[in-house]
């Protein structure tokens, strides 16, 4: 519709291929490559079926909840109420079933109530628009609060020993826990639906610039409403894997998960303040703290050092980008003239 | 619209002012919880009692002053809990290696050692130019591993403490404790600090616009790491001070605190945002928290709904103060048509 | 804090899977690898269990080793102990963060060769081989009631109990039998008039003290049977207008409490010997592991100058009486 | 240089020209990355004149004011100043060397008072060198009252209108009472009445010996105001004349090197069924019982005083905002109400005022600012691809000129008319049938401003129903098929564009009733 004119297009095609994958993706996962080759040369006892077993399976709940997370923070949001969520989604679920009800019937209900705990963070914040920092810390000691009410002094403990070792089953000899392919697929879809979907695009305008978001026709608050929900019916997944898989469902499950999941998401390149980051990144750093973790432990490296490291991981990720930048302009200045 | 006085009676201004303001509110929910704990049971104002409230709310009132700095800037400082405990451990240390060293001394040494802690903090995040909530969630782990491999298991006891290092922690002058008079001193100190001096107000600058800031002049790096730098202090003497009121200390001293901190500050009316809050709201905040955890064992709640009031609590105090900004950019909009 | 969560459910078979039987002449193996896995590392009571059991170690000639978490909560554990599996570790001695959740990493652990041992707290009796029960809870509930009615005096009075979190299954048990306890003639002055839960932290044990104080202005006494609790409630009272008005006991270290027993703010508390504690647990894992114990009622084994113990039902061992600590014996002890 | 003239100083309309320049740059390169932003500009200032900037968007002016400002440094060539070399390391060394910068985009601390804005970092203090905030409130007053605007110094700055943001720069500037007044196109955002005070504050302040530097895209505006007209191509210095008897031809020449035709190419089009219709539209405070159409083919300028409420019926409309009563259709098809989505589903596009809050993600690369709008339009089976994107981009970049370096080049790397041309883009890739464009050549060089206002035209032509907002009247009147003028929240005339001139359409805009608008004394 508009006339075509004279001048020659000023705009070069240097579109790279999977420009989703910036250098600090790429490093992270050469990060985990390294680390299960250093692993499985030096520490004994890591290279083997059992071990991954113990490996994955500790993974799965930090996995999950990274994925609904990574999508949140990249709209610039953040949710601390998640291991809240889980613990109060395990109480409720522990009542349930300490009621008579049957996992058919409370698992769907679990799932409802995550939901509707992830709504109650969405209204606050997308409706009322309120700083989710704060009302993520309110709903972390909320949810953990109504937990404790849920239960009290009590802990459900009568699961059947056939599902919670069920749980742990494993792919043949491989070692690999049948549910972690679940975790995979579900991994996936996030990874496509924040890549390849007009949905997952919209998600960095968002936290790049919320006003240029909605003058784009973006629904941000919706968009973040649901983020919320999503993220609190993943925590309630993870309410429910927690409880089945230790067998036991007290007010405390779960407690302090948020900070291991926001290292993992912010360690797999995510920017706090929105906008920049990837799922592949955000799964590497997930494995490559599990890896460390797994590998110390089994050299004996004791925990104040695996604390310290953890610390020591987060802030590289954060400085290094910078760092990296840093030392390329400096190069480039003494280069020109 | 050649005279540009714009009518306002000074005198009700003031009281207006006072009455819409954040910590006014924060004061009234304080006030009306302390009314109606007394109303359940007298004793909850006794002496003893008001001496308590002072005594429990001090720690958590020093850090959140130093919190409510960095949450101005913009920043956020998950790291106090551990500097907290790292400096109470090394007092412990310290006077096992020095008895007798005097009291002063010791809080002068807490205060360098927190300090010198937040500087790490303010140095990484002004310098590598890094987000403050990862790079204090990084030294929050770093920290803490610090003083458990410091500690191995190790307990200090009050044995192990001087008996005039003790009595700060619980003695008095003229039924005001030592400890609430510390405080006191920060806020008033801090308070005064950021209202009444250029510096103080720059900032405010920062916090509330970045670029702006830059853009004046301001040295945006150095006083970030400025921020950073008082609220490790601040923590640091809270560290002291934590030995003092205690006396058994292990590793774990303050583990956890930190969201109390955020949540004291943010319910004092510091906007996570930047920019917006005083010291004296986040100090009030603070004593309305720790005054929920007295008060609802008076008033017979439940020990298990402590924890979701306080959530409850801290989500009421962010809706209130969205509805008063509501309501203050309403005002301001009227008032525009008025002189447009 | 070392004494919190839960002393075993009674129900179970009995602690050994029994199929394996008892050679109780057979030398303790040396070159044991033992691990020390506590509810968290940098506790000041598993410091000391732990140091116990080091010393167990090294005097049959084992490996001793001590790991786990920061924080309190089973699911690090269950990461431990998936580890010590792996790295095919003989005896794992855990006091468990909860009774059930460890469970299936144990058995894993044991279907691997391990023999696990279970000090302080315990888990379901068939995930463990052993339980080394500090002291009965019948004789703990008795020694509180008894020194705070010594404390308080002839007259009697109100009395309160400070707790840990409030599912602390043996903090529980124990309150529940001081009730039963209490009901006997020679306390009927002694009334019990409220239970709060100071969630081993030193400022809210604080609060929670503070609060039962105001309540109830007539309170002539109060028990802590946790560590925590009772040095915060010290620490308080002796800094109040209450010290020597209210009186204290509870279960609390020497080393905590000395100062308080001088001062006059408490007259006296209990505990077992918590270094004794893990230096048992020690020598019964490594009776386990060199076959001279499966863990059955009734089998003997020898901990080392601590002589011999008989394993009780459900796989129960005896530590056996607390001990009494007042100002004339307190410095006696190091832990 | 390849048309430089030589300055010749004899015919300067100031004697004090012949003096030193107070503040002189020579030779100065700055680049960024790739990007040569200045390869050789000079400039100089001289007390108590004013020297205009001007060159197309991209030409480096604000560059140049950045690097004067010390918020740059060069990468070659010397600043001097009184004759003597300085380097300025931060904004604060520039300040303390008595230059004092209004910059392009105003820069606030929204949670401040305005008055605490205006004195940050040079508070009045009193005993223990406590704060006055007396004598601040008092100062900034005064200050507002030489400005002639009304504006409460204890408010919050959050919520100005871009114009008042814009006043309060001016009196921050004005305040620094410095020797050196940079102000880097001050009146984008302002109207005649506001420009006219500028203009008087800053001949008050030239009288008193400031040297002044003024950059602007209208040349009404710089002829008015300045003794000098510098011309910047490329990141270059072209040419510096004495205004008088330069004529606007030959400064556009210099400035793009080239001439320009008509600047406003309006072209005659059929004007068909009514596209959009806004019927009884009000909103408490704001705007109240707003009601035109505008049909298809038709360009409907709405013009009126900064803070009429333009912007605002403009974004009730598209739904970013809420309205409390009335009605809103495009082609017969009723809008929801605060929904932008539904909005463009119905064939409306907007192309807000604030280009980089409001118009781009200035984080983002040029691809995908483009092609934000058109998630959906280019996603096959739901899914997005970045060959799709690019290729858009590509498309419309050639449709447009515009000048970037590749699709994936962060968007803020392009110059201001550049990045406007972007906004254009991704709504006119939505293929709309309603375009509401809000201020479209603000701060968009001539060159440029021509090409924007062909192509709207040329829209129109094809049929798209057009509302622009602006605050140039020459724009208005040169555009419009019909003009709509508001004031004070209310349309106030609906003129056609024979009925429309410069005289029908202030008069409205000022008011029906002129006693309503006070005059500044
Ligand atoms: N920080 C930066 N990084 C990269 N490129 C920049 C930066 N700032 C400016 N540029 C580039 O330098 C050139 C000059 O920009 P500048 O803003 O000085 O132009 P201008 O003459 O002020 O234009 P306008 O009239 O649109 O404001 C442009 O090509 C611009 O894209
Ligand atoms: N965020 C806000 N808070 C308070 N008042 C506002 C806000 N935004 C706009 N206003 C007021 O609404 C009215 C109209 O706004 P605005 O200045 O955007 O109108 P306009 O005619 O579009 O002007 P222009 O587009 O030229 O800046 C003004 O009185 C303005 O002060
Ligand atoms: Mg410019
Ligand atoms: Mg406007």
């Amino acid at each position: 519709m508009l006339a075509e004119t004279t001048r020659p297009a000023a705009v070069r095609d240097t579109a790279p291929r999977l420009g989703f994958l910036r250098s600090w993706d790429t490093a992270i996962i050469i990060a985990v490559l390294l680390s299960i080759a250093v692993a499985s040369a030096t520490v004994t006892g890591f290279a083997s079926p059992r071990n991954t077993g113990f490996l994955l399976i500790d993974l799965i709940p930090i996995l999950l909840l990274a994925l609904p997370m990574t999508l949140i923070i990249l709209t610039g949001e953040i949710d601390l109420s998640v291991a809240s969520v889980a613990g109060f989604v395990s109480c409720v679920f522990g009542s349930l079933w300490g009621a008579g009800l049957s996992l058919e019937l409370i698992i769907p209900l679990c799932i409802v109530l995550g939901a509707v705990s992830g709504a109650v963070n969405g209204v606050l914040v997308s409706v009322l628009g309120l700083p989710s920092l704060a009302v993520t810390i309110g709903t972390l000691a909320l949810y953990r609060g109504l937990a404790f009410v849920v239960l009290g002094d009590q802990a459900v403990t009568s699961f059947p020993r056939a599902i919670t070792s069920g749980l742990q089953a494993k792919i043949g000899a491989s070692g690999i826990p049948v549910w972690i392919i679940p975790v995979v697929i579900l991994a996936i879809i996030f990874g496509v639906v924040l890549h390849f979907t007009g949905f997952g695009r919209s998600l960095s305008a968002i936290g790049y610039s919320e006003e240029a978001a909605r003058f784009a026709g973006i629904r941000v608050a919706q968009t973040k409403f649901w983020l919320f929900i999503i993220s609190g019916a993943v925590a309630a997944l993870v309410g429910i894997w927690w409880t089945l898989r230790y067998g036991s469902a007290r007010g405390d499950n779960a407690t302090g998960l948020e900070l291991s999941v926001i290292a993992a998401v912010l360690l797999g390149g995510v920017s706090i303040f929105g906008g920049k980051g990837n799922l592949p990144g955000v799964i590497a750093g997930v494995v490559l703290l599990g890896i460390l973790r797994n590998a110390l432990q089994l050299a004996r490296v004791p925990e104040d050092t695996l604390s310290m490291l953890t610390g020591g991981l987060l802030i590289l990720a954060v400085v290094a980008p910078n760092a990296i930048a840093w030392s390329r302009t400096l190069s480039r200045r003494s280069s020109t003239p | 619209m050649t005279t540009l006085a714009l009518n306002r009676q000074p005198s009700a201004a003031w009281l207006g002012t006072l009455t819409r303001s954040r910590e006014f509110s924060v004061f009234l929910a304080l006030a009306i919880l302390v009314t109606a704990t007394v109303a359940a049971n007298p004793r909850f104002l006794s002496a003893q009692s008001t001496k308590d409230l002072l005594l429990n709310s001090s720690i958590l009132v020093i850090l959140a002053v130093g919190q409510a700095i960095v949450i101005v800037t913009k920043n956020v400082d998950l790291s106090v809990g551990s500097v907290l405990g790292l400096t109470a451990f090394a007092t412990g240390k310290i006077f096992i290696a020095l008895p007798d060293l005097p009291v002063i001394a010791m809080l002068a040494i807490g205060i360098g050692l927190g300090a010198l802690l937040g500087a790490v903090n303010g140095a990484l995040i002004a310098v590598a130019k890094v987000p403050s909530l990862v790079v204090t969630l990084g030294t929050l782990y770093i920290f803490r591993g610090v003083d458990f491999a410091w500690a191995q298991g190790q307990q200090i006891n009050p044995s192990n403490l001087p008996e005039s290092f003790l009595a700060l922690g619980s003695g008095a002058v003229l039924g005001l404790p030592y400890l609430a008079l510390i405080a006191l001193a920060v806020v008033i100190a801090f308070g005064l600090y950021l209202r009444n001096y250029r510096s103080g107000r720059e900032f405010y600058a920062i916090g509330s616009d970045v670029l702006a800031a830059r853009l004046y002049g301001i040295g945006v790096g150095r006083k970030v790491f400025t921020a950073f730098a008082i609220s490790g202090a601040l923590a640091g003497l809270a560290g002291v001070i934590y030995a003092a009121k205690y006396g058994n200390l292990d590793a774990t001293a303050g583990q956890g605190l930190e969201l109390n901190v955020v949540a004291a500050a943010v319910v004092g009316g510091v906007a996570i945002a930047g920019g917006v809050g005083t010291v004296y709201g986040a100090a009030i905040g603070a004593v309305l928290l720790t005054t929920i955890t007295s008060a609802l064992p008076v008033l017979g709640v439940s020990p298990f709904w402590q924890r979701a009031m306080i959530g409850a609590l801290i989500l009421a105090s962010i809706a209130l103060d969205r509805y008063l900004a509501l309501r203050t950019e309403r005002r301001l909009r009227g008032h525009d048509k008025h002189a447009g | 804090g070392g004494t919190t969560v839960n002393s075993g459910s009674s129900g179970g078979a009995g602690g050994s899977t029994a199929t394996a039987s008892a050679n109780p002449d057979a030398p303790l193996k040396e070159g044991l690898k033992i691990a020390f896995l506590p509810k968290q590392l940098n506790n000041s009571y598993f410091t000391v269990t732990d140091r116990g059991g080091k010393t167990a170690v090294g005097e049959f000639k084992g490996v001793f080793s001590e790991v786990g978490p920061s924080e309190a909560s089973a699911s690090s554990q269950v990461s431990y102990i998936n580890t010590l599996t792996q790295q095919g570790t003989d005896v794992i001695a855990t006091s468990a963060n909860d009774p059930k959740a460890i469970c299936s990493a144990l058995d894993e652990a044991r279907s691997g060769g391990a023999k696990v041992v279970t000090f302080d707290s315990d888990t379901d009796p068939e995930c463990r081989d052993i339980y080394i029960n500090q002291a009965t809870a019948e004789g703990i509930a008795a020694t509180q009631v008894k020194l705070i009615s010594e404390a308080i005096g002839a007259d009697g009075g109100d009395i309160g109990i400070l707790s840990a979190t409030a599912n602390a299954t043996n903090q529980n048990a124990w309150i529940a039998l001081m009730k039963k306890e209490l009901e006997k003639p020679e306390y009927s002055k002694l009334k019990l008039v409220a239970t709060v839960y100071g969630d081993d932290n030193a400022q809210k044990s604080q609060q929670e003290v503070q609060a039962l104080l105001q309540q109830h202005p007539t309170l002539k006494g109060i028990i802590s049977p946790t560590t925590v609790g009772v040095a915060a409630a010290a620490q308080y009272l002796s800094g109040s207008e209450y010290k020597g008005k209210v009186q204290l006991t509870g279960l609390g270290f020497p080393s905590q409490l000395k100062e308080f027993v001088k001062n006059g703010t408490m007259k006296s508390f209990a505990l077992w010997d918590v270094e004794k504690l893990g230096y048992l647990t020690a020598y019964a894992g490594a009776a386990l592991a060199s076959g001279q114990i499966t863990g059955a009622e009734g089998e003997k084994f020898k901990a080392g100058d601590m002589g011999e113990f008989e394993v009780g039902a459900n796989g129960v061992v005896l530590l056996g009486d607390p001990t009494v600590f007042t100002a004339d014996n307190v410095d006696k002890f190091n832990f | 240089m390849d048309d430089s003239y030589d300055v010749d100083l004899r015919s300067s309309p100031n004697t004090a020209a012949t003096a030193a320049p107070v503040l002189e740059l020579r030779d100065i390169h700055k680049s960024f990355g790739a990007v040569k932003a200045l390869r050789g500009a000079n400039l100089s200032l001289h007390k108590g004149q004013v020297t205009a900037l001007v060159g197309e968007n991209g030409a480096g002016k604000s560059t140049m004011v950045k690097t004067l400002a010390g918020l740059h440094q060069q990468d070659r060539g010397q600043v001097f100043l009184d004759g003597e070399e300085v380097s300025f390391r931060d904004p604060l060394h520039a300040r303390e060397a008595g230059i004092a910068v209004i910059y392009q985009e105003p820069t606030m601390f929204p949670d401040l008072t305005v008055a605490e804005n205006i004195f940050m970092g040079r508070q009045p203090v009193r005993s223990l060198r406590r704060i006055d905030r007396k004598a601040m409130r008092q100062q900034a007053l005064e200050l507002f009252h030489q400005l002639g605007v009304k504006i409460d110094p204890d408010r919050a700055a959050q919520g100005l209108s871009i114009a008042d943001q814009q006043v309060v720069e001016i009196a921050k500037a004005i305040s620094l009472s410095a020797r050196v007044l940079i102000m880097d196109e001050p009146t984008a955002a302002l109207s005649g009445v506001e420009v006219d005070r500028l203009f008087a504050v800053t001949r008050t302040l030239q009288e008193r010996g400031a040297a002044v530097l003024f950059i602007s895209h209208r040349f009404e505006e710089v002829f008015a105001l300045a003794d000098w007209i510098t011309v910047m191509r490329d990141g270059a210095h072209v040419a510096t004349s004495p205004a008088a008897g330069l004529a606007v031809d030959e400064v556009i020449r210099q400035m793009v090197g080239r001439d320009v035709a008509s600047l406003f190419p309006k072209q005659d089009t059929v004007i068909g069924d009514v596209a959009l219709e806004v019927r009884g539209l009000s909103r408490k405070g704001v705007f109240s019982d707003i009601s035109f159409n505008v049909k298809a083919g038709e360009i409907v300028g709405l013009s009126g005083l900064v803070g009429a409420g333009r912007s605002e019926v403009a974004r009730a409309i598209f739904g970013i905002d809420k309205y409390d009563s009335g009605a809103i259709q495009v082609r017969g098809k009723a809008l929801k109400p605060l929904s932008p989505r539904d909005s463009m589903a119905a064939g409306l596009g907007f192309v807000p005022e604030d280009r980089r809050k409001q118009g781009l993600v200035m984080e983002l690369n040029v691809s995908r600012n483009l092609t934000l709008t058109l998630r959906k339009k280019l996603s096959r089976f739901g899914l997005l691809t970045n060959q799709a994107e690019a290729q858009s981009t590509r498309e419309w970049a050639r449709k447009l000129q515009i000048k970037a370096g590749a699709p994936t080049s962060p968007i803020s790397t392009l110059s201001g008319g550049n990045q406007q041309k972007v906004v254009l883009g991704k709504w006119l890739a939505t293929g709309p049938e309603v375009l509401i464009i809000d201020e479209p050549t603000r701060g968009i060089d001539v060159g440029t401003k021509s090409e924007v206002h062909r192509l709207i035209s040329e829209l129109a032509g094809t049929g798209l129903a057009v509302l622009m907002i602006s605050s140039e009247l020459p724009e208005i009147l040169g555009m419009s098929d019909r003009v709509l003028v508001m004031h004070e929240g209310r349309i106030t005339a609906e003129l056609s564009r024979s009925e429309a001139t410069e005289e029908t359409v202030m008069t409205a805009a000022t008011g029906a009733d002129p006693s309503t608008r006070e005059t500044p004394a």
